[in-house]
């Protein structure tokens, strides 16, 4: 294990830079979200992120193809670039784990292309918690937020920062910036976890009972009554599918450029009206059953195809940015088990 | 030596069928000239300018936008003018706002008989947008 | 996708000179739906249109472009022509090339270039253009006119004169209005009952009117040509086909207490009453408010003693409905309330009186038989002051910001009235201005001034004050002579501002039609169509539409009346093709569209709407009646949803447009 | 230039538009004090509008004035002529240095029935 | 007004079959995260909450809820009735088939701005008088109420009711600050800087659609931007154009019919301050065609419909050709 002071970190920061495209959490108007550093940006790191870290491997948009017309001829252009190499910096132990939940989605076959090239170009940088809030259910989820899965994990204890590589990845990075680094012994990594550890238990959502989510109660939990009062107040925006780390569905459309057209991809969120609407029209009409979908999806039909994972990894956005305060927490307490009274 | 090729400036101008379009046709048949780069879309009346048209013409590559109609009172639908006034006071007031320079909206009301203003106005408009340059803060790549 | 043509005009030289027809032909062949250009001399001429007709048969065209120049001028040209060849008028564009391109702008490569760009605009419009038509309606012919003045009455008389069937409807018992009660009319001094009652009476006789006096209109529905309105008459209490108008009645009624209407007040009537003798229909009305039968069962006297059982008094409101193609709006006018004048001690005194008041107490049928008189005690004036423009231009919220137009003229006739007939009498008249625009005017008023020896002095009143004497104490500004001035009068009389009767509001909202701040109703354009009000089928006769006199007000009506015989000539009426219409599964039903229409063409209906899954909805969505919307677009942009669009000009046509115009 | 900005300055005091007069005479028609004033109410607005401010300030109307509104009052066009006479007088009075009043004095005096431009004024006149 | 009267009237009027349903407020896992909610039984009403962090407004729900068959009660704060009165403006809602019920609001609390003083794993807020006090597994925290209230309760518009079948409300003194002091700040500045600021503020906005969804004025059937015949529909912000033309065509659609309750700047996960932009729309509204608010009754005409011949042109406003 190595350290470094915080107060020397910025130099960190311009050694990556200067090889690497860095992202970090850096406030910005006001709100901390993941974007480039540069030179006197605000890197926070005692806050939760509005967006997460997915935005840097399934960005909002993303330009797929162009096609450009001559008279009547059309050229395709494949609008693809290589990623160049990049870094996120203090990626939450719950985020990690949404990276394991995209690979299942993005790289199992067809795999897709345009996700690959950024997670092969992109090395994440894992930070521990310790200060857990009380809207975080990552344990409920399986994620221990005091090891955050990634190419390098990272401490913040008493002013200084400790960082370990665990992919080879990992090694790579940390041997840029080896010469800012000094050797530690973990002794106050290890005290602060068994403190979050602590911290942990007094908090209400770490230990949900959810294993009423099976496969086989797929049709019974699919017709609960509960449904209707749960999404009564939904407003049908998609600031829950936004904010999400693991929520992945997006949409194919075009733009009209002024000598062709522009094909790209977005987000698309299963709480719009118009989600996967067909000239048939869509399969789902009400507004209760497109957020039984969402959850549905992250609690039963994704652990189902999944050997059991969870399209949640617990990080608590929905949780504290929904505008109606409806969120996964309080479906899974409705219908998770009877160990959730 | 080589030749910079300087950049042309593109001025959408709304007009209204009856009273400033006419004003244009008139600046024609007398001949009095204005830049090319000014670009005529007839519409019924002022009122009919929808501030998404003015939004479409800027993300598009116009660099100023101006609208015209019949002056207040005058308006072959009575009133159309009116509303038109007011949206597009509010409308630009915005765009001003945002910090979009605000010389590059404007209204004018021009009669069917002034086609001279007509020419005036599109100069000195086209003068304006050429000083101030590309519209760079409402401008959308794709379109480029 | 459209198949289209585009067609290059050289306009001789006039193009051809500074855009290179040839190539803005060749550039536009690889615009998307392009099938066919060509270029040609003149496409405007005979041979010109035969090769664009011919074009559309041969490459079986749905859409047409012509290069040439400005569609104010061939528009129409060219529709006929792409209709004559069998494709629908309004699939054809006109891209400007003249006078935006070749007249303006003598660089032939800047020239063509920006032609090109004003061509490909026009081809990405009619790629978005659909066939239109005009819709028809049938024309009801009959008139409805509002108010049975003397523009009501010329009005009903000029259409009944074309062959057409009018209604008047009359609030007041009798038709007649202000014009009624005036004695003299300057600048001829005629009888104003003399020069009116014939024409009352034509009114009576002409089979092709009818009159509802003492009747309201209730409810307005329908539009130009189709208009369904129901009319409450309100009940007499009198059976009208009985009642002779002999006037026994009258004289039976115990209760004489009224105020009389028609002499504004000064005296009384009794509670059954003809309003006056030359009343057209002369048939008695009861005051149910004052009737004792009626109010109280205890009476019955002039059922007693009619001889032609005429009298009903359980008579109630009857609603008729009628159906007519134009509605002419003459709803007149009265004088303003004085409250707020205080100094001129109108409420204090029954010596100041109104110029309207005082054409009755100077008419042979007023109160007090054609002699003027004191009112206070009946005794004859020496001294008489009058004050002009009391509440007229007066911008300090008691009366009104607009001249009254009428009260220098009438002013000036009573004066010279007055000193006619009792040339002992002084007149006196405060003036902040003459105004005598018309023909003899200000010949009459001079008569009035030099012959007569009327005191004109320019000034203002500022206070009249009541004496113990019974005298009124004038205190007022001489501006010519600098001085303040104390006249001690007999009476004064108060040159009053008028304004539109105050039912109007209710029946221009009914009529969906507009009104000003100051209650008068708006014409469609203020110089070109003054008769004509900005709801199709709607017309504005007499001083409803603004102050006015009674030539003024003739000219009006017979104005608007040969409007209306225009229309009501008409067997259907063609609307105009480029209608607004909601897409009804998006609209919310807001009423913003409706409100903004400055024709009243939006209504609203429930309908119900399918969401899926076997539910069905129920919302409020607008309709746009074609035959009334003229076109403009303001419902479109005031919509939020984007429900509302406009047919030949829809918002992606227009965006279409914006694209590519804006292509470089 | 002087003059103009104390012409514009007795405009901004005055509070009201003279352009709005009509020239009717409705305020000197009223005015009690009138047979006392060698310039008259309705020639303060007319003279102001000529711009001939030096006149009007010699003038003996700003002491003869009662500030008793009534022209104010009735003034068909809102203009108001006896705060243009204020505004003269103060002109006056500031260029005096004559404003010897005492503070203190103002609050016995005050009565919410009367105008309390009619009290400043009054203030103003009787206290040289 | 107690929380107890509140529910009392709800539950009487259930019992009496008076209404068949209630529009509330419903508690959550937290004090802070209350769910806007209908109750349909007095069992239900266990969980109605009325605090500090209704700030919620409930009067778009009563769009869908109206069309229901019976009546159904609603709670309502002032500035909700606001909306609701331009909901009926609008013919959104069947008023026959409301209840409105007036409640007092002594302004509400906003938790992202308690979580932002550093205040982390809350497990309970009270109010008590200025202060409110924060229970957390960090231990407990005071804070002074105005610093943590929503910033639609900072600038409060009214704490008097609109409309109302039956009032609860005792009377709140009104001591908000001027609504339009942020936007004329803005206005003071030069238009780089303001450039630089709604650049800033909004290259964070993730197009959720939270502010539209949330908006009573935004309650189309179909919103322009989902829709995609009208040109400019998208899901998401390609460029910085689009997050302007956003939140500019947003803005103007509700231009007159926006009653400023603040809703869309309390849902923006990401806090921009859209309701400078609305306001900017009210200030410019008030400022040139005569003060005007949205909502404060039912039968005038909105600034956008309406003219006067003499409003000033955008020339005057912005200069043009002289």
């Amino acid at each position: 294990m190595k350290k470094i002071s915080l107060s020397n970190i910025s130099k960190l920061y311009e050694v990556i830079s200067r090889e690497y495209d860095l992202y970090a959490p850096i406030k910005k108007a006001g709100k901390v979200n993941f974007a480039k550093w540069t030179d006197g940006e605000e890197v926070v790191f005692n806050a939760q992120t509005v967006r997460s870290p997915k935005d840097m491997f399934f960005p909002q948009t993303m330009d797929l193809y162009s096609l450009k017309m001559q008279g009547k001829t059309v050229e395709v252009i494949d609008d693809r670039s290589e990623t160049a190499p990049f870094v996120v910096f203090g990626v939450k132990p719950c985020d990690c784990k949404s990276f394991e939940v995209l690979d299942r989605v993005f790289l199992a076959e067809p795999v897709d292309t345009y996700y690959q090239n950024r997670r092969e170009a992109g090395i994440i940088v894992g930070l521990g918690c310790s200060a857990p809030s009380e809207s975080c259910m990552c344990a409920s989820f399986g994620v221990d937020n005091t090891e955050p899965v990634a190419d390098v994990k990272s401490y913040i204890v008493d002013g200084e920062m400790y960082l370990d590589a665990i992919t080879d990845k990992g090694e790579k990075l940390l041997s840029l910036i080896a010469g800012l680094l000094v050797d530690a012994d973990s002794t106050k990594v290890d005290e602060q976890k068994a403190k979050t550890k602590e911290i942990n238990k007094k908090l209400p959502l770490q230990n949900l009972d959810m294993t009423r989510f099976t496969a086989d109660n797929l049709n019974e939990i699919f017709n609960e009554e509960e449904w209707e009062g749960l999404s009564e107040a939904c407003l049908a925006c998609g600031t829950c599918t936004y904010v999400c780390p693991t929520c992945q569905c997006y949409d194919i459309r075009d733009f009209k450029t002024n000598d062709g057209v522009k094909r790209f991809r977005c987000w698309d969120s299963c709480m719009y009206s118009d989600f996967t609407k067909m000239s048939a029209g869509q399969p789902r009409n009400t507004q209760m059953q497109r957020f039984r979908q969402r959850f549905m999806h992250k609690l039963v039909y994704f652990p189902a195809n999944n050997d059991g994972m969870y399209s949640c990894v617990g990080c608590g956005r929905c949780a504290t940015k929904c505008p109606i305060s409806m969120n996964i927490a309080k479906v899974i307490k409705k219908l998770g088990g009877k160990h959730n009274d | 030596m080589q030749e910079v090729k300087e950049y042309t400036p593109l001025i959408v101008a709304f007009c209204c069928n009856w009273c400033s379009y006419a004003g244009a046709d008139l600046a024609g048949s007398s001949r009095l000239s204005y830049p090319a780069n000014v670009k005529i879309i007839r519409v019924p009346c002022s009122c009919r300018v929808n501030p998404m048209f003015i939004l479409k013409a800027f993300q598009r590559g116009a660099d100023g936008v101006i609208m015209c109609g019949c002056h207040p009172g005058d308006c072959h639908y009575t009133s159309g003018n009116y509303y038109a006034r007011r949206r597009m006071s509010l409308l630009f007031s915005m765009l001003d706002y945002m910090g979009i320079e605000r010389e590059r909206t404007r209204v004018e009301w021009v009669s069917a008989a002034e086609g001279a203003k007509f020419a005036n106005v599109m100069n000195e408009f086209a003068k304006t947008i050429n000083e101030l340059g590309e519209n760079k803060r409402l401008e959308d790549l794709r379109c480029k | 996708m459209q198949r289209i043509g585009v067609f290059v005009c050289w306009c001789g030289s006039n193009i051809a000179a500074t855009v290179d027809v040839e190539r803005v032909a060749e550039a536009v062949k690889s615009e998307p739906g392009v099938v066919f250009s060509t270029q040609y001399q003149y496409m405007c001429s005979e041979n010109g249109q035969q090769l664009i007709r011919q074009a559309i048969k041969e490459h079986n065209l749905t859409g047409v472009v012509v290069c040439s120049c400005s569609p104010r001028m061939h528009e129409a040209t060219f529709r006929k022509t792409a209709e004559s060849a069998g494709i629908n008028p309004y699939m054809v564009e006109i891209a400007n090339i003249r006078e935006q391109v070749s007249w303006i702008h003598k660089d032939i490569e800047e020239g063509t270039e920006k032609a090109i760009i004003l061509a490909r605009t026009a081809i990405a419009k009619v790629n978005l253009n659909a066939p239109l038509t005009a819709g028809e309606t049938k024309v009801t012919k009959r008139a409805l006119v509002i108010g049975g003045g003397i523009a009501g009455i010329q009005s009903a008389l000029d259409i009944a004169e074309a062959g057409y069937e009018v209604d008047i409807v009359e609030t007041k018992p009798t038709i007649g209005g202000r014009m009624a009660q005036l004695d003299k009319t300057f600048p001829t001094l005629d009888c104003a009952a003399c020069i009116l009652t014939p024409k009352m009476v034509d009114v009576a006789q002409n089979e092709k009117i009818t009159l509802y006096t003492y009747s309201e209109i209730e409810d307005v529905k329908g539009f130009v040509g189709n208009f369904s309105v129901k009319i409450r008459k309100k009940a007499r209490y009198i059976n009208e086909d009985a009642c002779t108008g002999c006037g026994v009645c009258m004289n039976a009624c115990p209760s004489k207490k009224g105020l009389n209407e028609f002499n504004q007040g000064l005296n009384n009537r009794p509670a059954i009453y003809i309003p006056f003798a030359q009343a057209i229909p002369n048939i008695a009305v009861i005051d149910p408010q004052q009737c004792l039968k009626i109010k109280n069962g205890k009476c019955g006297l002039c059922a007693m003693k009619c001889p032609s059982n005429a009298i009903d008094y359980t008579q109630t409101d009857e609603i008729v409905e009628r159906e007519y193609g134009a509605i002419v709006v003459a709803t007149g006018y009265k004088t303003i309330d004085l409250d707020k004048f205080g100094e001129y001690a109108y409420n204090e005194s029954k010596d100041v009186v109104t110029s309207l008041e005082l054409e009755r107490l100077m008419n042979a049928a007023g109160p007090t038989k054609g002699t003027l008189l004191r009112p206070s005690d009946g005794e004859h004036p020496h001294d008489i002051t009058f004050i002009q423009c009391v509440g007229s231009r007066d911008t300090s919220g008691c009366g009104k910001p607009y001249c009254s137009k009428i009260c220098c003229m009438y002013t000036a006739k009573h004066a010279m009235l007055i000193r006619e007939k009792y040339p002992d009498v002084k007149v006196h008249i405060f003036y902040i201005d003459v105004r005598t625009p018309g023909k003899n005017y200000d010949e009459f008023y001079r008569r009035a001034a030099e012959q007569y020896g009327v005191d004109y002095i320019k000034g203002m009143v500022g206070k009249v004050y009541p004496q113990p004497n019974g005298k009124l104490l004038v205190q007022g500004s001489d501006l010519i002579n600098n001085e303040q001035v104390l006249i001690e009068s007999d009476m004064v009389v108060l040159a009053t501002a008028i304004e539109p009767e105050p039912s109007v509001r209710r029946i221009a909202t009914l009529l969906t039609t507009s009104i000003d701040t100051n209650n008068f109703l708006t014409e469609a354009h203020a110089k070109l169509r003054p008769v004509e009000s900005p709801t199709a089928g709607i017309f504005l006769s007499g001083v409803c539409q603004g102050p006015k006199d009674i030539p003024e007000t003739v000219s009006q009506a017979s104005a608007c009346a040969a409007k209306v015989i225009g229309l009501l000539a008409k067997n259907t009426l063609k609307g105009n093709a480029c209608v607004a219409g909601p897409d009804e599964s998006m609209c919310n039903g807001c009423s913003v569209c409706a409100n903004v229409c400055p024709y009243g063409a939006i209504t609203y209906v429930d309908k119900e709407f399918r969401l899926g899954g076997g539910k069905t909805e129920t919302r409020r969505v607008s309709q746009v009646n074609q035959a009334i919307c003229q076109g403009c677009g303001a419902c479109t942009v005031a919509c939020p949803s984007g429900a509302m669009d406009l047919k030949g000009f829809a918002n992606k046509q227009i965006m279409a447009e914006v694209e590519a115009i804006c292509k470089r | 230039m002087e003059d103009k900005y104390l012409l514009s300055d007795v405009k901004r005091y005055s509070g009201t538009d003279t352009s709005a007069c009509m020239r009717c005479g409705k305020c000197s028609g009223r005015c009690p004090a009138y047979n006392d004033m060698d310039i008259k109410p309705h020639q303060f607005v007319t003279l102001i509008e000529r711009g001939d401010i030096e006149k009007l300030m010699q003038s003996k109307s700003i002491w003869t004035c009662l500030s008793c509104m009534a022209c104010v009052e009735r003034c068909p066009r809102n203009v108001a002529p006896a705060q243009v006479i204020e505004a003269v007088r103060d002109a006056v009075v500031r260029q005096q240095y004559a404003n010897k009043i005492k503070a203190e004095d103002i609050p016995a005096k005050i009565d919410e029935t009367i105008p309390q431009q009619l009290l400043v004024s009054a203030f103003r006149k009787y206290n040289k | 007004m107690q929380v107890s009267d509140i529910k009392k009237k709800a539950s009487e009027m259930l019992l009496s079959g008076e209404v068949k349903r209630v529009i509330g407020w419903k508690k959550g896992e937290f004090d802070y995260d209350l769910t806007p909610a209908t109750f349909e039984s007095v069992e239900e009403l266990e969980d109605f909450v009325y605090d500090g962090f209704c700030g919620a407004n409930l009067s778009k729900y009563l769009i869908k809820e109206s069309k229901k068959e019976g009546k159904t009660l609603v709670f309502m704060k002032p500035c909700d009735t606001y909306s609701f009165n331009q909901l009926l403006k609008e013919h959104r809602i069947v008023r026959d088939n409301v209840y409105v019920v007036a409640i007092d609001c002594e302004g509400k609390l906003d938790i992202d701005k308690i979580k932002s003083k550093g205040i982390k794993g809350i497990l309970s807020v009270k109010e008590d008088g200025d202060e409110v006090i924060i229970d957390t597994i960090y231990g407990e925290s005071k804070v002074v109420k105005g610093e943590v209230m929503l910033e639609k309760c900072l600038t409060c518009k009214s704490k008097e009711h609109v409309a109302y079948d039956e009032s609860m409300a005792q009377g709140v003194e009104n001591v908000s600050l001027d609504r339009f002091s942020e936007v004329a700040k803005l206005e003071a500045m030069t238009a780089d800087e303001r450039y630089e600021f709604w650049r800033g503020e909004l290259s964070k906005c993730i197009r959720c659609n939270a502010c539209r969804n949330v908006c009573p004025a935004c309650s189309c059937v179909k919103c322009v931007f989902d829709n995609d015949a009208s040109g400019v529909s998208a899901k998401s912000n390609a460029n910085e154009f689009e997050e302007s033309m956003f939140h500019i065509i947003r803005a103007f659609h509700v231009a007159g019919r926006c009653t400023d309750c603040g809703e869309c700047s309390r849902v923006c996960p990401q806090h921009i301050p859209l309701h400078l932009i609305n306001r900017k729309f009210i200030k410019d509204i008030n400022t040139l065609y005569g003060e005007y608010q949205a909502g404060a009754d039912v039968d005038s005409r909105g600034p956008l419909t309406n003219y006067t011949t003499d409003d000033l042109d955008p020339s005057d406003i912005f200069g043009g050709n002289k």
